[in-house]
C-alpha cells in the first residue's frame, strides 16, 4: 500500500529532494504530523522535518513570523490570524488532515447516563450560576453534584467544544481544566459523578476504563463515536476536523515542501487512523491534492 | 636549659603537703588503639584533687589521646579501641551507667584552639546553664558574671558581653572558653594545649588564670612548653611513645628525674 | 561555697536522663523523616523503573521518535540533549567561574560588587519558565537564532548560570589565604596564582556545584516548551544553529499522548535520563575524590 | 648583584634574563576587564529578563486596566465575551503550592539535613547526598504524574471528599521535589560548622540534640535559609507538577481541596496553548512572568535582610 | 631567665667582623597604617647581608607588618597606607619600575604556618621555575635536588618527591617551604615565625637548617621564641608598639641593651 503512494509521492522520477521543513502547532494535529514526517524522512531522508507542538495558536505564531511551512491547527483559523498572515504578506492554503470525534464520556459506574443531547449538554456545561445535580438533567437521575473535567480553554478541543455546545457562554465555572488530556481521563476515572469531553483517541485508549456517551445528532438518532460514525458525519456536531495550513509561496519556491504536502494528503487517511483519528472521505483528499498541484 | 627551669620553678610555691590523699581520676592498665595503631600503652595514674598536672611529651606521643579519654571525647573518633579502666571519684567512666554526658558535665575542657560558640559573649556562658535546664535568668545573669571574673575577663569584656565572642582577641577567646567551663562549677578542667595558639601576653595572662584556679579546681593540662609546665604544675607526667615514663612532682621530674629518657627530654636532647 | 557548687551539679546531672530521652526521641524523628524521604523517592523511582524497564532495547537507542510505540527510539533526544549540553556546560562553567574569580579575586568591596552579588542570588530563584520567556525573546528572535541548539543551549546556560557561580565562589573562599600568599611571595602574578593555586584548589568544589546545576539543566522542561524546541525530530544535528529536540521534550510528548504504550516509553525515557544524571554525578563525585586525596 | 663567590645557577640566569628583558605582562591587565564582562553578563541576564518582560507588559497594559489586574478577584482571559484580568486568583494559587510545599519540605528537610549531619555515619552520609542529588534532577513531569497517580489516589482514600484536582497533593509533591535541594544545601552548611565548636558543646555534657540545635543549627543559619529559599523559589517556580496535578482553574477560593491555577502553569498553559501572537493572553503571560519575577525578587531580598540580621560569624 | 639566654648565646659562633658592610635592605623613616591604625612608626633599619637577623617584640607591635612590607605582600592587605622607602640593594621597593614579582623573586618568605601547595613535593619546588618561565625539564629536576638538599630534606623525601606534600609532618613541610624558596635562588629569605607552629623536634632542625643557609643567604626571621633568637640570629631588632626600640647585635641586646624596656622584654618582665 505504501508502496504505491510511494511512486507517485517522488513522481519527480524518483529523485531524492533535500531540505529543511519545519512545522509547528496544534498538539492534538501532532501524532499524525509525526506520523506523516516519520514516514516521509524513510523515503526522503535528505529532507530534514522537525514538528513542534506549540499549540494552535502558538504555531500560527511561528507561521505568521515566517519560522515554519506548515501550521497545524485543530481548528480553523481565526480572523486576526489571517489578517495577520496578510499583513506578512504569507499566502497560505488551509489542508484538512483526519477528523477527531470529540468523545463525551463518564464513569464505568455511572449507570444512568445512555444518551444525551446537545441541549442537555448545554444546560449542563454552561455556566447558570447554580451548581447542577445529575437529577437537574434529567429526571430520575442521582442527585449528586456532577463534576465536570474539560480541556484547558486555551486548546482547540475547548475552542470547539465552546463552538458547538457552549456557543461562547461561560463554562461551568466548577470545571477541572487541564491541558493534558491523559488528566482528564484520570479525573474521569476516579470520580463515579464525572463527566468529561477529549479526543476521540484518548478515549479509544482508556475504554476499558471509561463509558463513552452517545450524543443524538440532527437526524435524533444517539450515535456514539467510532471511525464509521465519525468518517461518515453521523457523530454529529461533535466531530470536528484537523488541519494543517501550508506556506503558498513555500509550495511554490521548495520542491520539498510540495512533495511534503502532496505525501501528507496521500498518506493522511491511512496515518491518521494508525494513530486514533479519523480519515476523511476519498474525495475530500483528491479535491486538495489538485489544490496542491495548482500551487506549484 | 636545665638550669633556667629550675628557676622559674622555684618561684612555684610549695606544694600543700598538708592535704589529704584524695585522687579524682585513677587510670588503670589503660590501653587505646586508633585502629591497629596502639596508642596508649598500659597508663597507670593516679591525679590528685586540686593539683595542676602537667603531661609533657613529644609530639605524637598520646598526650591529646590520653586527655581526650579522660572525658570520653575519644567516643568521637571512630574505630577507637580500648581497655583498661579510668576511674573518675571511684566511679568506671566506661560503664554504662556513667552517663558521659554527666562526666562532661563534672569534668571542663579547654581546647588547643579557642572555639568560642558563634554567639554572643554572654550566651557562650549561658549556653551551658541552659542546655543543663537552668532557666532563671538571674541565676544566669550571675554565673555568667562569676564565671567572667572566674577566668579574669569580667573587666575586658563587661560592656560588650552582648557582643559576639569572635570579635575578641585569641587569647581573650580562651579565657572566655575556660569561663565556659567555670559556668558549670566543675570539678576538674582539662586543658589541650590551651596556650599553644596564643601569643606571649595572652599566654602570661591564661597561666595566672590556671594558677588561680587550682584554689579551687583539679586541672589536667597538656602543654609542649615545658617552661609552662615547670612554671605551673605541681606534678608532672612525662610520655614517651604511648606510655608513661615518669610520673612524679614536677620539682622532681625537671630537676632529679628517674628515668634517664625524662632528663635527655627536659635537657632538649631530644624532642 | 563548694557546698553550693556541688548542689547546682547534682541539680544538673540529675536532669540528663530526661535531656537523653530528648535526644533519642528527636533522633528518631529525624530518623523516621529521613527514611520517609527515602521511602517516597524509592517508591518513585520504583514506578518508573518497572514501568520503562522492560522497554529499554538496543532499539529504542538507536531509533527515532515514531507513531509506532514499539519502533520509537529517543537517539534523537539522547544526542539532542548531548548537543545541547555542550553548549550549556562550557558557557556556564566559563561565565560562572570567571564571574565568581572576578567577584572573589578582583573586584573591590563597592556598591556595584555588592550589587551584582544580589543580582546573582536573585536570578537564582527566578523561575525557569521565566528564562524560557528571556530565551525566546532574546535568543529565538532579537539574536534570530530560531529554536537551534544555541539559542536552548544559551537560555539553560543563564538558567544555571547564578547557581555554577555560587558553587564556584565559596569553592574559591575555600582557599586557605595562606596557599595564595606562598605563590605570591615566590613572585607569582595575581593570575598565575589564581590559576596555579586558587582554581586547582577550588576544583573540586566547582565541579560538585556546578555538576548539579548541571543535572538541572538536562531535566527541565518548561524553558524549552517556551523557546519553542520541537519534538519530533528524526535527524541528528551537524552544527549548533541545527534544530534538536531534548529528552524532557520527548518524555513530556510521550507522556501526553493517548497509548498507553508511550506512556511505558516515556519512563524507559526518564531512566535513560536519571542514568545520564547518575553518570554526572559520579563524575562529580570522582573528581571530588581524585582531588581531595591530598 | 650576584655574589662574587657564587657561581651563577642556571635558575637565576634564566630569571636575570627575564627582568632584564621587562616584565611587562599585558594578560594581567586584560584578564580583569575579561572577568568583569564575565561577571557583566548575569546583571544583563537580569537586565534582559525585565526588558522583556517590562515591553509586553506595558503593551498587555494598554488593553486592561492595571486597577482591573490587581484587584479584581477574578483571572479569566478566555471568556469570548468579557475576558477578567485579576491576577489574584493566580498569585493565590501560587502562594498555596508554596505553602503546602514549605511547610511539608521545610521540616523535612532540615530533619534529614540534621540527621545526616550530626546523627549519621559518615558512610551513610555520603550514600544518601549523591542519591538525593540525582533525585533533585529528576524531570518534574514525572513528579507531576506521581502526584496525580499515586499521592492524590492515596490522599483520596484518607480524605474522600478530596477533588482529583487540589492543593494538596501537587503541594506535597512540590515539597518533595524540593526536599534534596534543602537537604543538600543544608548539610553542607551545618557540616561546614567547625568540628572544635562542635566538640566545645559536647565536652560540656550537651547531648547531640542540644548541640545541634542550639549551636550548629545557628551558626548555620545563613546557609541554611538560602537553601531554603532556594528550594521555595524552585517551589514558586514550579511548572509541571503543578499543571499536570492542581488542574488548571484560577480560583479565588481559599479551599485547598479543589483544582486551583498558578503563575507559572498559566504561562506553561498559553505558551503550548492556542492564543495568538498580538493577542491579550499573549501579552498577558508577560504580565503574569513580571509578576512572579517581582514575587521571587521580593522574597529573595527579605531572605538577604533575614539571612544578614541572624548571621553568626565562625 | 636572663641567665640562661646568655648561656645559649654564647655558643653561637663569633660575628664575622671581617666581612664588609653590605646592606640588603636599607628602611628610611618609613610609616605604615592600617587604615588609622598607625602599625609602623618612623622605621629606620639597615640591614646586612648574610646576617640573620632577628626581630622580636611582644604581640601586636608591628614584626609580620614589617617583614610583609619587606616583599610587599602587605599590598594584598587592602586600606594600607605606607610612607618613607625601602631600599632593597639601593632600589626603591615602592617605585613602579621595581616590580612585585621581581622583588619577590629575589626575596623569599616562610609563613609562621607550613603552607606547601597541595601538590606532590616535586611540583612543590617546581612550581617557582614553572610561573618564571623555567620549562626546562632538565634544570627543573636539578633544582629541585639541590633546593630539597639545600633545606636538609632530600635524604628524608628523595624516595617519594612525587608523592603530595599534604603526607609530610609539619616540620618537614616547614623546610618544603624553604626548599620552595631557595628553588629561586633567592638573595633574602624573610622567615615570619617559622617554628612557632612546629614541635621541639621539628624546630631543632629548622633552626639548625637556618645555621646553614647564612652562608649563602640574608635571613630576616620574626620570633616571639628569644631562645631561638639567641640561638641563631646576628643581630636582633626590638619592635615596641610599631617602633624600633633597639638594634643591635644579638649579644648586646641580650647582655647589655641600652634601652631598659628592652632589658624589661628580655627579662620578661613584660610581653
Ligand atoms: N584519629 C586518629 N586516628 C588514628 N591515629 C591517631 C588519631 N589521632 C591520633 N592518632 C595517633 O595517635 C598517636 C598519639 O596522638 P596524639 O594526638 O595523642 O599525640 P600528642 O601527644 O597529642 O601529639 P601533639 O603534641 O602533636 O598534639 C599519634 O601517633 C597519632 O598519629
Ligand atoms: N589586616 C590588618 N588590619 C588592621 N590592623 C591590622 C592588620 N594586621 C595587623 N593589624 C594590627 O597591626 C598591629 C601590628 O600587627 P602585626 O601582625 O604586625 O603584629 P606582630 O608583631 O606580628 O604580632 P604577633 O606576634 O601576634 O604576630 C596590631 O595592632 C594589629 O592588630
Ligand atoms: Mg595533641
Ligand atoms: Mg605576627
Ligand atoms: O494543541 P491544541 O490542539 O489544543 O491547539
Amino acid at each position: 500500500e505504501t508502496g504505491a503512494t510511494t511512486d507517485e509521492g517522488t513522481e519527480g522520477g524518483g529523485e531524492q529532494l533535500q531540505g529543511e521543513i519545519a512545522i509547528d502547532g496544534s498538539s492534538t494535529v501532532y501524532p499524525i504530523a509525526e506520523a506523516v514526517a516519520e514516514e516521509f524522512m524513510l523515503e526522503q531522508p535528505d529532507v530534514q522535518v522537525t514538528v513542534g507542538l506549540s499549540g494552535t495558536g502558538g504555531g500560527f505564531e511561528k507561521f505568521i513570523a515566517g519560522e515554519t511551512q506548515f501550521s497545524n491547527a485543530s481548528r480553523p483559523i481565526k480572523d486576526e490570524e489571517s489578517q495577520a498572515l496578510a499583513d506578512a504578506g504569507i499566502e497560505f492554503t488551509e489542508l484538512q488532515l483526519a477528523y477527531d470525534g470529540l468523545s463525551v464520556v463518564v464513569n464505568k459506574d455511572n449507570d444512568w447516563v445512555d444518551q444525551l443531547t446537545v441541549d442537555e449538554l448545554k444546560k449542563m456545561w454552561v455556566d447558570n450560576g447554580t451548581a447542577v445535580k445529575w437529577s437537574d438533567v434529567r429526571e430520575g437521575w442521582p442527585e449528586e453534584e456532577i463534576k465536570f473535567y474539560s480541556p484547558g480553554t486555551d486548546s482547540g478541543t475547548y475552542d470547539y467544544f465552546n463552538e458547538v455546545i457552549l456557543e461562547d457562554a461561560q463554562i461551568n465555572k466548577t470545571a477541572t481544566l487541564s491541558e493534558d488530556d491523559n488528566v482528564l481521563v484520570q479525573g474521569v476515572t476516579g470520580d463515579a459523578n464525572a463527566i468529561g469531553y477529549f479526543g476521540y483517541a484518548y478515549y479509544l485508549e482508556n475504554k476499558d476504563n471509561i463509558k463513552v456517551v452517545p450524543i443524538v445528532n440532527e437526524a435524533g438518532e444517539a450515535v456514539e463515536p467510532n471511525a464509521e460514525t465519525i468518517e461518515s458525519g453521523e457523530y454529529a456536531p461533535l466531530s470536528r476536523p484537523l488541519f494543517t495550513y501550508v506556506s503558498n509561496a513555500a509550495i511554490a519556491d521548495e520542491e520539498a515542501v510540495a512533495a511534503y504536502a502532496q505525501f501528507t494528503l496521500e498518506n493522511a487517511a491511512a496515518l491518521a487512523e494508525d494513530v486514533g483519528y479519523v480519515s476523511l472521505p476519498e474525495e475530500k483528499y483528491t479535491e486538495q491534492l489538485e489544490t496542491i498541484e495548482g500551487l506549484k | 636549659m636545665k638550669m633556667a627551669l629550675t628557676a622559674v620553678n622555684s618561684k612555684k610555691k610549695p606544694e600543700m603537703m598538708e592535704q589529704e590523699e584524695r585522687l579524682v581520676y585513677n587510670t588503670k592498665n589503660l590501653n587505646l588503639w586508633y585502629g591497629d595503631h596502639h596508642a596508649l600503652k598500659n597508663i597507670n595514674l593516679g591525679i590528685k584533687e586540686k593539683d595542676v598536672t602537667a603531661i609533657i611529651g613529644p609530639s605524637g606521643c598520646g598526650k591529646s589521646t590520653y586527655i581526650k579519654t579522660l572525658n570520653r571525647m575519644i567516643d568521637l573518633v571512630p574505630g577507637v579501641k580500648t581497655n583498661g579502666t579510668i576511674e573518675y571519684r571511684e566511679r568506671d567512666i566506661f560503664s554504662k551507667e556513667f552517663l558521659v554526658e554527666e562526666l562532661r558535665t563534672r569534668v571542663g575542657m579547654v581546647f588547643q584552639k579557642p572555639n568560642p560558640f558563634p554567639k554572643s559573649i554572654y550566651e557562650n556562658i549561658a549556653f551551658g546553664l541552659k542546655i543543663h535546664g537552668i532557666k532563671n535568668k538571674q541565676i544566669i545573669n550571675e554565673t555568667v558574671e562569676k564565671s567572667l571574673r572566674g577566668a579574669a575577663l569580667w573587666d575586658e569584656v563587661k560592656d560588650r558581653i552582648h557582643e559576639p565572642a569572635y570579635g575578641l582577641s585569641g587569647g581573650q577567646q580562651q579565657r572566655l572558653c575556660i569561663a565556659r567551663c567555670l559556668a558549670l562549677e566543675p570539678d576538674v578542667i582539662l586543658m589541650d594545649e590551651p596556650t599553644s595558639a596564643l601569643d606571649p601576653v595572652s599566654t602570661l595572662k591564661v597561666e595566672e588564670l590556671i594558677q588561680e584556679l587550682k584554689e579551687r579546681y583539679s586541672i589536667i593540662i597538656v602543654t609542649h612548653n615545658m617552661q609552662q609546665a615547670a612554671r605551673i604544675s605541681d606534678k608532672t607526667a612525662f610520655f614517651l611513645n604511648g606510655e608513661v615514663v615518669e610520673f612524679d612532682s614536677t620539682d622532681t621530674i625537671f630537676n632529679s628525674p628517674a628515668d634517664s629518657r625524662t632528663d635527655d627530654y627536659i635537657s632538649g636532647r631530644f624532642g | 561555697m563548694e557546698n553550693t557548687a556541688r548542689v547546682k551539679s547534682e541539680e544538673m546531672v540529675g536532669r540528663i536522663d530526661g535531656r537523653l530521652m530528648k535526644n533519642k526521641v528527636i533522633k528518631g524523628i529525624f530518623l523516621a523523616a529521613t527514611a520517609f524521604t527515602t521511602i517516597i523517592l524509592m517508591v518513585l523511582l520504583y514506578r518508573i523503573i518497572s514501568q520503562g524497564a522492560p522497554y529499554l532495547s538496543w532499539d529504542f537507542f538507536q531509533n527515532f521518535a515514531s507513531r509506532r510505540p514499539e519502533q520509537a527510539g529517543i537517539k534523537a533526544a539522547v544526542i539532542g540533549t548531548i548537543w545541547m549540553m555542550s553548549v550549556v556546560i562550557p558557557t556556564a562553567a566559563i561565565l560562572g567561574v570567571g564571574t565568581a574569580i572576578y567577584l572573589e579575586e578582583y573586584a573591590k568591596k563597592s556598591a556595584l560588587t555588592r550589587w551584582i552579588q544580589m543580582n546573582i542570588s536573585n536570578l537564582a530563584g527566578v523561575p525557569s519558565v521565566v528564562f524560557g520567556l528571556l530565551g525566546l525573546t532574546i535568543f529565538v528572535r532579537v539574536f534570530g537564532f530560531g529554536n537551534t541548539i544555541i539559542a536552548a543551549g544559551f537560555t539553560m546556560a543563564l538558567l544555571v548560570l547564578p547557581v555554577v557561580i555560587v558553587a564556584s565562589q565559596e569553592a574559591i573562599r575555600a582557599v586557605p589565604n595562606e596557599l595564595k600568599e606562598a605563590s605570591f611571595g615566590l613572585g607569582a602574578t595575581k593570575w598565575q596564582t589564581i590559576y596555579r593555586v586558587v582554581l586547582p584548589y577550588a576544583i573540586p568544589g566547582i565541579a560538585t556545584g556546578s555538576i548539579l546545576a548541571f543535572s538541572r539543566a538536562i531535566g527541565e522542561t518548561a524553558p524549552l516548551i517556551v523557546v519553542g524546541i520541537p519534538t519530533f525530530v528524526a535527524f541528528l544535528p551537524s552544527g549548533y544553529l541545527d534544530q534538536f529536540t531534548a529528552l524532557p521534550m520527548q518524555i513530556y510528548n510521550w507522556t501526553s499522548r493517548p497509548q498507553v504504550e508511550f506512556h511505558n516509553l516515556a519512563a524507559a525515557g526518564i531512566i535513560i535520563l536519571l542514568a545520564v544524571l547518575i553518570l554526572m554525578n559520579s563524575v562529580a563525585v570522582w573528581i571530588r575524590n581524585r582531588f581531595q586525596a591530598r | 648583584m650576584k655574589t662574587p663567590n657564587q657561581d651563577v645557577s642556571p635558575v637565576q640566569q634564566l630569571l636575570e634574563k627575564k627582568y632584564n628583558g621587562g616584565f611587562l605582562n599585558r594578560r594581567e591587565k586584560i584578564i580583569p576587564i575579561v572577568l568583569f564582562i564575565m561577571a557583566a553578563v548575569s546583571v544583563l541576564t537580569t537586565v534582559g529578563i525585565v526588558l522583556t518582560l517590562i515591553f509586553e507588559t506595558v503593551t498587555f497594559f494598554k488593553d486592561v486596566s492595571i486597577v482591573e489586574f490587581f484587584t479584581a478577584t477574578e483571572w479569566y482571559p478566555f471568556s469570548n465575551t468579557d475576558p477578567v484580568y485579576g491576577i489574584w486568583p493566580l498569585v493565590l494559587g501560587t502562594l498555596k503550592i508554596t505553602l503546602i510545599a514549605s511547610l511539608f519540605a521545610i521540616p523535612i528537610g532540615l530533619a534529614v539535613a540534621l540527621y545526616l549531619s550530626e546523627y549519621a555515619s559518615t558512610r551513610t552520609r555520603k550514600i544518601m547526598k549523591p542519591i538525593l542529588e540525582v533525585l533533585a534532577g529528576v524531570p518534574t513531569i514525572v513528579y507531576g504524574f506521581f502526584a496525580l497517580t499515586f499521592i492524590t489516589p492515596v490522599l483520596r482514600e484518607i480524605f474522600p471528599s478530596l477533588e482529583l484536582f487540589n492543593a494538596i497533593s501537587p503541594g506535597i509533591v512540590v515539597g518533595i521535589m524540593i526536599i534534596p535541594t534543602i537537604v543538600s544545601l543544608s548539610e553542607d552548611a551545618l557540616s561546614s560548622v567547625p568540628e572544635p565548636v562542635r566538640h566545645g558543646a559536647l565536652a560540656m555534657g550537651s547531648t547531640k540534640w542540644e548541640t545541634a540545635s542550639k549551636v550548629i543549627f545557628p551558626a548555620a543559619l545563613s546557609g541554611i535559609l538560602a537553601s531554603i529559599v532556594l528550594g521555595v523559589s524552585r517551589a514558586i517556580g514550579e511548572t509541571m507538577i503543578v499543571s499536570i496535578a492542581a488542574g488548571s482553574t484560577p480560583s479565588a477560593a481559599l479551599d485547598l481541596t479543589s483544582s486551583l491555577q498558578t503563575m507559572t502553569s498559566y504561562i506553561v498553559q498559553v505558551t503550548t496553548g492556542d492564543a495568538g501572537f498580538g493577542t491579550t493572553i499573549y501579552y498577558s503571560i508577560y504580565s503574569v512572568g513580571f509578576t512572579l519575577f517581582v514575587f521571587t525578587l521580593a522574597m529573595n531580598m527579605l531572605a538577604q535582610f533575614i539571612s544578614k540580621r541572624f548571621r553568626e560569624e565562625y
